[in-house]
């Protein structure tokens, strides 16, 4: 009986802890959310799944591999340890993503109208007021967040789970878990958060405002622009050049015309695998210790504030601008500047067809859009050199 | 220490934005001015291009020679 | 003249073994059988040619890189060692084809017809039986095998592929050649191996036995199964947590409908990219010396054995569970039970067709089928959590 | 030590196949429970798929309205 | 102020280095020559964009991760250093990459016309020569090659992109970024380079030499002869194995015709994912101190040379062959025989229609072309092997 | 040492391109030999192929046994 004592005693139930068993549900919930609702299931479902795999006690899904002195290994890693270490630890895997979302954007919006640029400057704002925020907490004893971790909070209004999961690994990867949930979570959120606010800083005039028909853009400015992107960031912001390098050489890849087997590789079966593996190795942090406390709450409380702020500021920054300037800009598309890319274009397009369904704002909402990318991957840059030397 | 940490988060609120401001109004500028430039460059060589895609049409060029020729002495005589 | 000297001196011919040479032998017969026969040859085309590469004298396919003190390379080591090393021993490689292979099963059949299950648990009793034959061989001074490397060999009963790979990579590593070929060589002869042991043990009038149509099963059903299955594991058999939990996530991914994208890529460019590289990284660990020894031969006809006891016991416990129901199994799907999917459902489609041509046992037979990789990966995990202890 | 192997192998088969058993029996009772209660929710769900559904039936259900309006006032003259 | 001047200090213009500025404009310039010129864009594409990254000052990304004392890891490396140091030193990629040729090689006008194979030896003629006037330029004190890095420039005459970088990775690590440039650049002038040698040295009647059509290849010939191509490589050369061992892998995947979606997987995703990091990698050699010297320019020289003495001894071979066999070969195909697969041949074909606009020599070149690749593949061993003796 | 360095890249040459021309020679009788024999297998195998290609023609095989008999019992009479 010895042996149907030890595998009991070896069993799941017998080794359980309460931390475990709760985070097994909170795995639980984000397959729920991510299938049953619809949340961004391409990263919550392998989130949630290793959530549920990485608190599984005794199955060793993110135990260390063991070597002997000679450098034998004596037992194998388990398989997050590998996809944490190999690929999120050294931040391989946010910036292979990165690659396939620049493989997957079209520019040509933002080409037509460049000065959309700055509506995905503004929605940035959230990102540095909610780092304000947290710092805030921790002065009024509330909560205790370091600088790093504030930067890493702040960065989920950045509306952009990629970008996000590369500054936490690098400022505070004992966050990465709360804050990748959090991240994909509003970005799902997105047409929840937004329209209140939109539609509490616009009035129904400006709302109906029509825009003029895009321009078509060459195919030379589009094959031109992620160049002249690169360059940019080589010259002034190197720290923002590991993920908008990345995204550059995805674009270029999309719009030269002269690997479009790369770039379907790219934009299919590269970035899905490593989306898996991303998922698994972000469900790997989310241990009962590091999400189970209250930081967590401040984080999630955090985050939607960031994304509020992203959204009015993207809002407020577009009224900005159309007191400047003769053309006029809806100003719901300054909305999208958050990015979230296409989710928040698509709401800043329902918004508008209320108003006036003659109005189409799609394509015009999907410059600020791919400019919310550039947008929080430069304050990804700034934070990391900042935060660094602090 | 702590009123140092507020001075970090709103260091990070000014030097950020004012650093993601700059760079991304600068990149209006160069955008705009790459899309000119490029759009300029791509016009002057553009009349090369119908030239070359011209082959494509149904009638071959030879026989438009002919025809060209034949049309030519017609009006000649 | 010298240079002719040292280059055939560092010839194939000088150098090569009569060990060696007999391996790339066997690697061609392998080819032979996978091409020729149709033996399984996604696994054993790999494994083949993996067989013949590592044979080559001279050509370093395993040599290890050096590093100087510095810790800078000074040669690099040969494509099977990276692969052998960073998949196989890792574990990685099998896991992540039993995900594909979670992502490529429909579990309809079984969950509209629960009860099959038990097939699939009564197949492995030829696992277990061999594991003790394997003792015995060498309480009676016949072979000398521990008792990991028993529990190695009777894994090959389970017919299943990497469920064997990942047991003997973390058991008795020097025995994966000769286990993996035996894995893949009977799965692949079980057309021959099965038939005679089915009709032995069932009546004309059994295998005429008609089977209801199956009920169709909910997209719910199918989406919540992998997770209870999960939930199970976890609980119980955290030591089949890392093969099972792979599974269910791949099925997940299937049936949830929300990551097409994610599942697409698993069936098709991950898993075949896994499968090519943990073939050759098999292929790796067919040398003359872990391979031409007397303990093969043993571990060929342990193989066998394993499997002919799986069927019966199969087909045995369909007999079993008929005399305690009312509504009658075909005793011929529990043939099916030790998986090597879809192969023995097939074979179990066949024999019943001689009996009765009107008799359609291929659906029926999906359920033990399937229910056979998850009776092996169980058994696995409770070797794995035995045999450690022991 | 030859004896210990043997009754290691003779453990491996109790209690490997007695766990197997015990676990793939109580699957079994855990995959029918599920199915039972998965189904019943998805049926007191159901009724709401139907709805969602007809509009996809040729006839615009507004129009369906109409003549059913049209009949109803037919019946009651 | 402090952190502008920190962000302003830390910014790409004031640490640019001069050399750093120039190897971004080769990049640019790799670029317009891949796009605007179609200069082998699979690769330089890759590499011309690796090239800039790798030159951003600041930006970290062949940067070596840092650990702490413990083994933890403190800061993460940069993604080429990943990408070189994981799959170019180790020699990952060119092999990959060659499996994936293999797995697109038709060996059917070459097993049509054996003797084509002493054409892909001639042009290898290209490699040894230049070697010899890499160390002639040392001799006369004009430029300084070791033995090893004359040998690495020779294979730039084999017309074969991940040969040349494999024995370059393996024998001059430093002169990788110049060779395989060279390499790809000169691939990519074929039709530039190519014919005014080859009319110079045949005659107008040469050119017009008709070829007898192609027989018809059976299926077993094809599968047959890449098993005994290894088999030879085996017992004769094994240094040539890793290279033409996953080449023929590669191949009888493809013609078995029992692995199909293996042979899929390898002809698209795979090789797709492999060639976009293994010219990233590439890229991250190209750093100004090791491209930006003289040597780099007698690199180019000195492959152009070796281009040209290939190509001119291909097709006076071709000229010997017909003085010593009744069946004539028409000698503009020996020129194929570079490899530069499939470019060599079409520029044969195209040179064959100017003297005769109906003789269609594309398919009679394709066997020289693809024996160009064997051929460059076994001098790539014999120099490895000699070099490394030496 | 310079003088060694030219040595060795004439060796390299002489027995580099003796190892290329030696080995693709090779592998031409190998290859040559290797399509006769393995031609020579398949053809004695071939037979089975054409019959089991056969009942790919419109016609069916029964059918033409039956109009080979009405056939040769017309001739037979
Ligand atoms: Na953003
Ligand atoms: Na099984
Ligand atoms: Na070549």
């Amino acid at each position: 009986m010895d042996q149907f004592y030890s595998l009991w005693m070896s069993s799941g139930i017998m080794q359980m802890q309460a931390g475990q068993l709760i985070m097994m549900v909170v795995g639980l919930v984000l397959l729920y959310l991510a299938i049953g609702k619809g949340f961004e299931p391409l990263l919550l479902v392998p989130i949630g799944f290793g959530t549920i795999l990485a608190n599984i006690p005794g199955a060793g899904f993110d135990a260390a591999p063991v070597y002997n002195a000679l450098g034998t290994m004596e037992s194998p890693g388990g398989l997050l340890y590998y996809v944490y270490h190999g690929g999120i630890e050294t931040g391989l895997f946010p910036l292979i993503i990165f690659m396939g979302v620049g493989a997957m954007t079209d520019f040509g919006p933002l080409l037509a109208n460049p000065k959309t640029l700055l509506l995905g400057a503004a929605a940035q704002v959230g990102i540095f007021v909610t780092v304000l925020g947290a710092v805030a907490l921790g002065h009024f004893g509330i909560l205790d967040f370091s600088i790093r971790e504030a930067a890493s909070i702040g960065i989920i209004g950045g509306a952009d789970g990629p970008t996000a999961i590369f500054v936490t690994s690098k400022l505070a990867p004992d966050l990465l878990g709360a804050i990748a949930v959090a991240a994909y979570s509003y970005m799902a959120l997105v047409p929840i958060i937004q329209p209140p606010i939109m539609r509490a800083l616009t009035t129904d005039a400006e709302r109906k405002i029509k825009m003029h028909q895009l321009r078509p853009v060459s195919k030379a400015e589009r094959i031109v622009f992620p160049l002249s992107l690169l360059v940019l960031v080589a010259l002034l912001l190197p720290d923002a050049a590991p993920l908008l390098g990345m995204f550059c050489f995805g674009n270029l890849m999309r719009e030269s015309g002269v690997v479009n087997r790369l770039s379907d590789t790219t934009q299919n079966a590269l970035i899905n695998i490593v989306t898996i593996f991303l998922g698994l190795g972000v469900g790997s942090k989310m241990s009962a210790e590091k999400f189970l406390n209250p930081e967590t709450m401040g984080i999630l409380l955090l985050g939607a504030v960031a994304f509020c702020i992203g959204t009015a500021s993207g809002v407020i920054m577009a009224k900005v601008m159309n007191r400047f300037s003769k053309e006029q800009i809806n100003p719901l598309i300054g909305a999208a500047g958050v990015s979230a890319v296409p989710m928040a274009a698509r709401v800043a397009n329902k918004v508008g067809l209320e108003a006036n369904p003659q109005n189409f704002l799609l394509m015009h909402a999907m410059g600020p859009n791919v400019a919310g990318v550039i947008g929080s991957a430069v304050a990804a840059g700034v934070m990391i050199n900042l935060v660094s030397g602090m | 220490m702590d009123a140092t940490l507020i001075d970090q988060g709103i260091d990070l609120l000014l030097y950020g934005m004012g650093t993601v401001f700059a760079f991304l109004t600068l990149l209006v500028a160069v955008t705009s001015l790459m899309s000119v430039i490029v759009n300029k460059l791509v016009v002057e060589v553009a009349p090369i291009a119908p030239v070359a895609i011209a082959p494509q049409s149904s009638v071959d060029p030879r026989i438009v020679k002919v025809i060209q020729a034949a049309i030519d002495q017609h009006r000649a005589s």
